[in-house]
């Protein structure tokens, strides 16, 4: 059970690829449309140098970038969270700000701080916080309130019955706006850079494919996917310690 | 001695043409006229022409179509184009062989795609009258730039319209023989219209009127090195671009020497950078029809006044 | 002495249901007092007035002489559900109040090991010492009841709140406890509120035992138990006045309710 | 307290648009870089038609891709909730998914679906399944054991313990992905439009951006996110309506 | 009798502690037996593992002579703590095990009438006609309780298990529901294994009455109580072989357990 735990990931991944690969070479999907796994894997061989160069800078961009929605989704969550009037006039100018596609403001970013790194790490930044906000806002939304009671009998202020309840109780959520939230922040970086900067997988996508190197430009794709998966293995073993409580009996252990 | 700073933007990712700047930066013509260049990708003529209207950039390299229009659409933050590089518009209808299109007539109830951004596209009004033909005969389906190859060559368009330079190459990139391609260059049928200059804001170029002789200078003397020795400036982009395909770029670039935009007879025989007034006249005058505003004068749209003296202009035999 | 805790004429309505209504009670510092009643009659709610985490629909709430307007920060309070929080060991859930109230939240680093002494002393009490690391949900209801009584002791509050701490307790462990809670009583004094459904409990721990009407629930009877001599061990159960409190208790709080409907009862068993 | 929260939303948004109209004018920003709020209201007021054109349109593919999201998001995010298996499978390459930006996958949506309604719809979809399922799976995961052994107890299947349970104890959080899902899915039909599509707020911005019409871009923006809200409003009234109990002594109840 | 419950051998062992070892038990169909026994000597285990909750580490756990791999549908169970479910009101609460249990799942659309009936009437026995409409956060620690209760009768089931049901109610409500709890399983011979602290209750109530020794539990004496003859009521009580009786279950439990920890009694009130 364990061990068929650990290698499924990569099964489902390895099947997943060889139905990509048979289907296009079943139905002929030209490289353009769509690369197979094969043409893929050599366009990001023959290119690994110059795929590294670039995608070293994204990593560092998105990580900046989802390190500041870290620490903004969090408060800007507790603040929602834990306050009524917070909530009712936060929200719905959160959801509108959200809602309009961060492409159109990336150039006003770049008129202003120049290409580069910042406007990138300013996008991941954008595309990020609001997951974590939401989720943090939630989890203390919904804390039980014997629960908070337990605090408050003890003349807790609202920090601390958010500190000693709120943040405990609403981390399972947490980690889960995390996940999405690194995965936006990797879209936020790597458009930034389709749309301005000299350098990173958004740049090298834009170059490929204005030299309709496709194969190329889903080499870029994959690496990003990639350093999506370690950032997530990165979380989830600080979730694995952290949240056990929250899964103590969960389905996983039945039977146990 | 002392180097005057200049942020220098293309119109888009680096191809085969920019080596003019790459070899003005690495045979330090630049340098040699006091300039310390910075030089980023574009994305897009449209995108550049904001961007030094902004400030982002002080000089760009870019389409002096987008330019007139924005001129007209933003009057109290023009542009004026003080070197022209493209001679010709490499705009054109490209299509394949087997859509059976093959003079402008032909274009008559058949889709073509292209962005709806593209100055290709916004011409065609203008193509279509030249060459008599009802603009409201062809459909257009709108699609972002780097798809219209793809689009044509998996047959969900008959055509497409864009620079040749690009689409040109992008279809042999996809696979199809250079023998099918057909295109149909807007300059060869009724509508020969400059192409990209660059630019700079007029407060800009009159405050700084020896950084915009100098990069116009360097720019000459990058063109004749690349006109001489193509080969140099395609090492020089790949030195700075892993990415860069020399053999691809070489193509491009005698592609578009070949078809008069960056070597011409009027470059020939006037020097590089020479305007016509009356073709700028010309393209000045059909933009307006196009986008419906008035004709700009020429001096608000370029000047030549940065241009040395002819006999510094000649491009190599 | 001065009462510490006084209600005045309280009533508290939630939406739809009144839980107290004319509540009066006077509560001595230092004094103990203990509260029954039949199940629903609102003495959870008295609980939740008196530590200020509800303000009452009318009436008033004194501590100290002053009408509160907020928890107070003077409590020990061991809810009836334990109430522990699930992220935390059974020792990590006896610290909290300390991480919390005044002074001992800013000494919290530097006194850390005399803080868990404490707390380790207080679960051998009550036979815990061996599971000071498990988590709450590693331990049976009345560990945890248990843990939770230890939790509203560590930081010695003036006013402790108890309500049904031994509700899930055999009853070898319930009356040890008794005598421990008494010990530490006599120690320290602090004034205590205790609800209660065993009246022997109520009888062997309080000084008063204050008998609620059914809800909306208001006090009928308060019974001095001033000659049951401290400290009260296993001859205060022979005695025969404390056997006749306990029934006289017994018969206050029948008169206080009202009896089941039998009819539906023999429907239900259709 | 109750009216003051009812105003709350619009003060804070009139506030912003004013600081927003003062600090362009105070740096000149110009219009084509960031318009002002009174450009962007003339812009919008001019074109109303075309915007309401356009707009019907993404609204609508918007919405599309909203409910495929929600269906099939909330079913993965049951798979992945309850099944460890599916859990230690899935979740690496839902991850992978989704760090890619789907910009790079529309084109192959377009050669395969054809310029139009579809790609959109799609796009919206892939975008903003994502956090309903991780949300759907935290909250299964974190069931408390003791309320599922209420209904093991009866003998309940699995199907079972999720609808009676699982799905009632996220709710909470389904409605908290929502939110953040329906901001995606706008995102998604709006980029979609502006790589491939005759109609729409995206089509509309790429046109008007292409005619240096800045501020008529921006009321393209102002709209999206107006819809956006519009829509939170909705899920707003639903979520009252449905997970009161998990609020119930919210700290917004504090004194009542 | 066929037992219908048997624990052959069966040892429990959580993380760290093991809470049953050596366990035999065997309760007949349509018999009440009773289990006591110190806090934390592992009844509640004992309950999850007759249900089929838990599975033994060894040993066999037989329900109809079949020894079960998983939770059983025959059961009602009322847990030790009420776990309502928060988003459902009292009688949604209650009718819980009705969309659940086959046959009923498939006619509570149609049926729905009668099974509100049921359980209104269910309700009404336990004295909380009137808070059918109200969420269990609204209602008292007894009250949740007593729907708790309510939840595991609702069905009919074949087994019943109670966990302390009666734990947090007042003499009175606890009383009359022995006498509801009575009548219903007169009427309707379920199987029924309760925990409990009260001897008196399970004196009461049972047939059997089981004594577990401290953890790791198993049983140590068992007392049969055909002596007290059916129905049971207020003359039982003052039956000298019941109080004699409850004595004797002390005794045993007494023995079972170990004197508190005094010494460290001393230190925590120092
Ligand atoms: N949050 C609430 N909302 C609405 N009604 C409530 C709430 N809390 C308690 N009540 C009602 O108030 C009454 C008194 O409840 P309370 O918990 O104070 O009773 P109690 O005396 O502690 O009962 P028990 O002995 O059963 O614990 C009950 O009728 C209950 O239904
Ligand atoms: N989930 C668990 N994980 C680890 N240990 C547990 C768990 N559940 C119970 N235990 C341990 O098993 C032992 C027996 O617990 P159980 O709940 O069965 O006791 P109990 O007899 O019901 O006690 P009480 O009368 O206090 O309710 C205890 O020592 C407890 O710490
Ligand atoms: C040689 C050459 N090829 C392609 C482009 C690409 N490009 C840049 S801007 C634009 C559209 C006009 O706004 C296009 C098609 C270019 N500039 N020069
Ligand atoms: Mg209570
Ligand atoms: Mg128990």
């Amino acid at each position: 059970m364990k061990n068929l735990d650990r290698i499924a990931p990569y099964a489902v991944g390895l099947l997943l690829l060889l139905v990509w690969e048979i289907a296009c070479s079943a139905f002929k999907v030209p490289s353009f449309v769509l690369p197979s796994p094969m043409e893929i894997a050599v366009a990001l061989y023959q290119n690994i140098y110059v795929i590294w160069f670039h995608s070293s800078q994204t990593l560092l961009t998105t990580l900046g970038g989802f390190v500041l929605a870290v620490i903004f989704g969090t408060g800007l969550g507790v603040a929602v969270g834990s306050s009524r009037m917070a909530y009712s006039s936060l929200y719905p100018l959160l959801i509108g700000f959200n809602s309009v596609p961060k492409v159109a403001i990336v150039p006003v970013l770049v008129v202003w701080f120049g290409i580069g790194i910042v406007p990138a790490v300013l996008t991941a930044f954008m595309l990020s916080f609001f997951p974590i906000a939401v989720n943090v806002a939630t989890g203390l939304a919904t804390i039980e309130p014997e629960l908070r009671d337990v605090l408050r009998s003890l003349g807790a202020s609202q920090t601390d019955v958010v500190r000693k309840v709120g943040i405990p109780r609403s981390l399972p959520y947490l980690f889960a706006s995390l996940k999405i939230s690194i995965t936006l922040s990797f879209v936020g970086s790597v458009i930034s850079e389709t749309l301005a900067s000299n350098r990173g997988i958004g740049t090298l996508m834009t170059q490929a494919s204005a030299n309709f190197k496709i194969p190329l430009v889903f080499a870029g794709l994959v690496v990003i996917a990639f350093m999506g998966i370690a950032m997530y293995a990165v979380f989830a073993a600080a979730e694995r310690r952290m949240t056990g409580w929250a899964v103590r009996g969960s389905n996983f252990a039945v039977g146990g | 001695q002392d180097l005057k700073p200049v942020h220098f933007s293309l119109d888009w990712a680096l191809q085969g043409n920019h080596a003019i700047w790459a070899l003005a930066l690495k045979n330090k013509y630049f340098e040699e006229n006091g300039l310390n260049v910075t030089m980023d990708r574009g994305y897009g003529s449209g995108d550049t022409v904001v961007k030094v209207a902004a400030g982002a950039y002080d000089i760009g390299f870019t389409d002096i179509n987008a330019v007139i229009k924005f001129n007209a659409e933003n009057p109290g933050q023009r542009l004026v184009g003080f070197y022209q590089v493209f001679d010709r518009t490499p705009n054109s209808i490209i299509t394949l062989k087997k859509s059976g299109i093959a003079k402008p007539a032909d274009l008559a109830g058949h889709t073509i795609g292209a962005p709806e951004a593209d100055s290709s596209r916004i011409m065609f009004g203008a193509f279509a009258k030249a060459n008599s033909i009802d603009p409201a005969s062809v459909k257009w389906v709108s699609m972002a730039p780097n798809l219209r190859e793809t689009m044509l060559a998996q047959g969900q368009v008959d055509a497409i319209s864009g620079f040749s330079s690009t689409s040109v190459f992008n279809l042999i990139a996809a696979g199809i023989p250079r023998e099918d391609i057909v295109v149909i260059p807007y300059s060869d049928n009724g509508l020969d219209l400059y192409g990209s200059a660059l630019v700079a804001k007029p407060e800009y170029i009159e405050k700084n009127p020896d950084i915009i002789k100098g990069f116009v200078k360097a720019t000459i003397e990058g063109t004749v090195a690349l006109l001489k020795d193509p080969a140099s400036g395609m090492a020089a982009i790949k030195e700075g671009d892993p990415l860069f395909d020399e053999k691809l770029e070489a193509d491009r670039l005698a592609y578009l020497m070949d078809i008069g935009v960056l070597k011409s007879k009027a470059f020939d025989e006037n020097g590089l950078g020479y305007i016509d007034p009356a073709k700028m006249e010309t393209t000045i005058k059909t933009n307006s029809e196009v986008y419906n505003i008035a004709a700009p004068a020429a001096d608000t749209v370029y000047t030549t006044a940065f241009l040395p003296p002819q006999a510094e202009r000649m491009p190599p035999k | 002495m001065n009462p510490l805790v006084e209600l005045i004429d309280v009533s508290l309505s939630y939406a739809g249901t009144t839980a107290l209504s004319g509540f009066r009670i006077s509560v001595p510092e230092g004094s103990f007092a203990a509260v029954v009643g039949p199940s629903g009659c609102g003495k959870s709610t008295l609980m939740k007035l008196v530590t200020g985490l509800l303000p009452p629909t009318s009436g008033a709430v004194l501590v100290d002489d002053k009408e509160i307007d907020g928890p107070l920060n003077i409590v020990g309070m061991a809810f009836q559900n334990p109430n522990l929080l699930p992220w935390r060991t059974t020792l990590e859930n006896v610290l909290l109040p300390l991480e919390v109230v005044r002074p001992a939240r800013y000494e919290f680093r530097q006194k850390r090991e005399e803080f868990t002494a404490r707390a380790t002393a207080l679960l051998k009490m009550v036979g815990l010492e061996n599971f000071a690391d498990h988590y709450p949900w590693q331990l049976s209801g009345g560990m945890q009841q248990r843990a939770s009584l230890c939790r509203a002791l560590i930081h010695r509050p003036r006013l402790l709140m108890l309500d049904e701490p031994f509700g899930a307790l055999d009853a070898f462990t319930r009356e040890e406890l008794w005598d421990v809670l008494q010990t530490i009583w006599t120690e320290q004094r602090f004034t205590t509120i205790l609800v209660t459904h065993d009246l022997r409990e109520a009888l062997y721990l309080a000084d008063t035992v204050h008998v609620m009407s059914a809800r909306p629930g208001r006090i009928v009877r308060s019974l001095d138990t001033v000659q049951f001599a401290r400290p009260r061990d296993e001859k205060t159960f022979i005695d025969p006045r404390f056997n006749e409190a306990v029934l006289e208790l017994r018969e206050e709080i029948r008169n206080q309710r009202s009896p089941p409907d039998m009819q539906s009862l023999t429907r239900a068993a259709e």
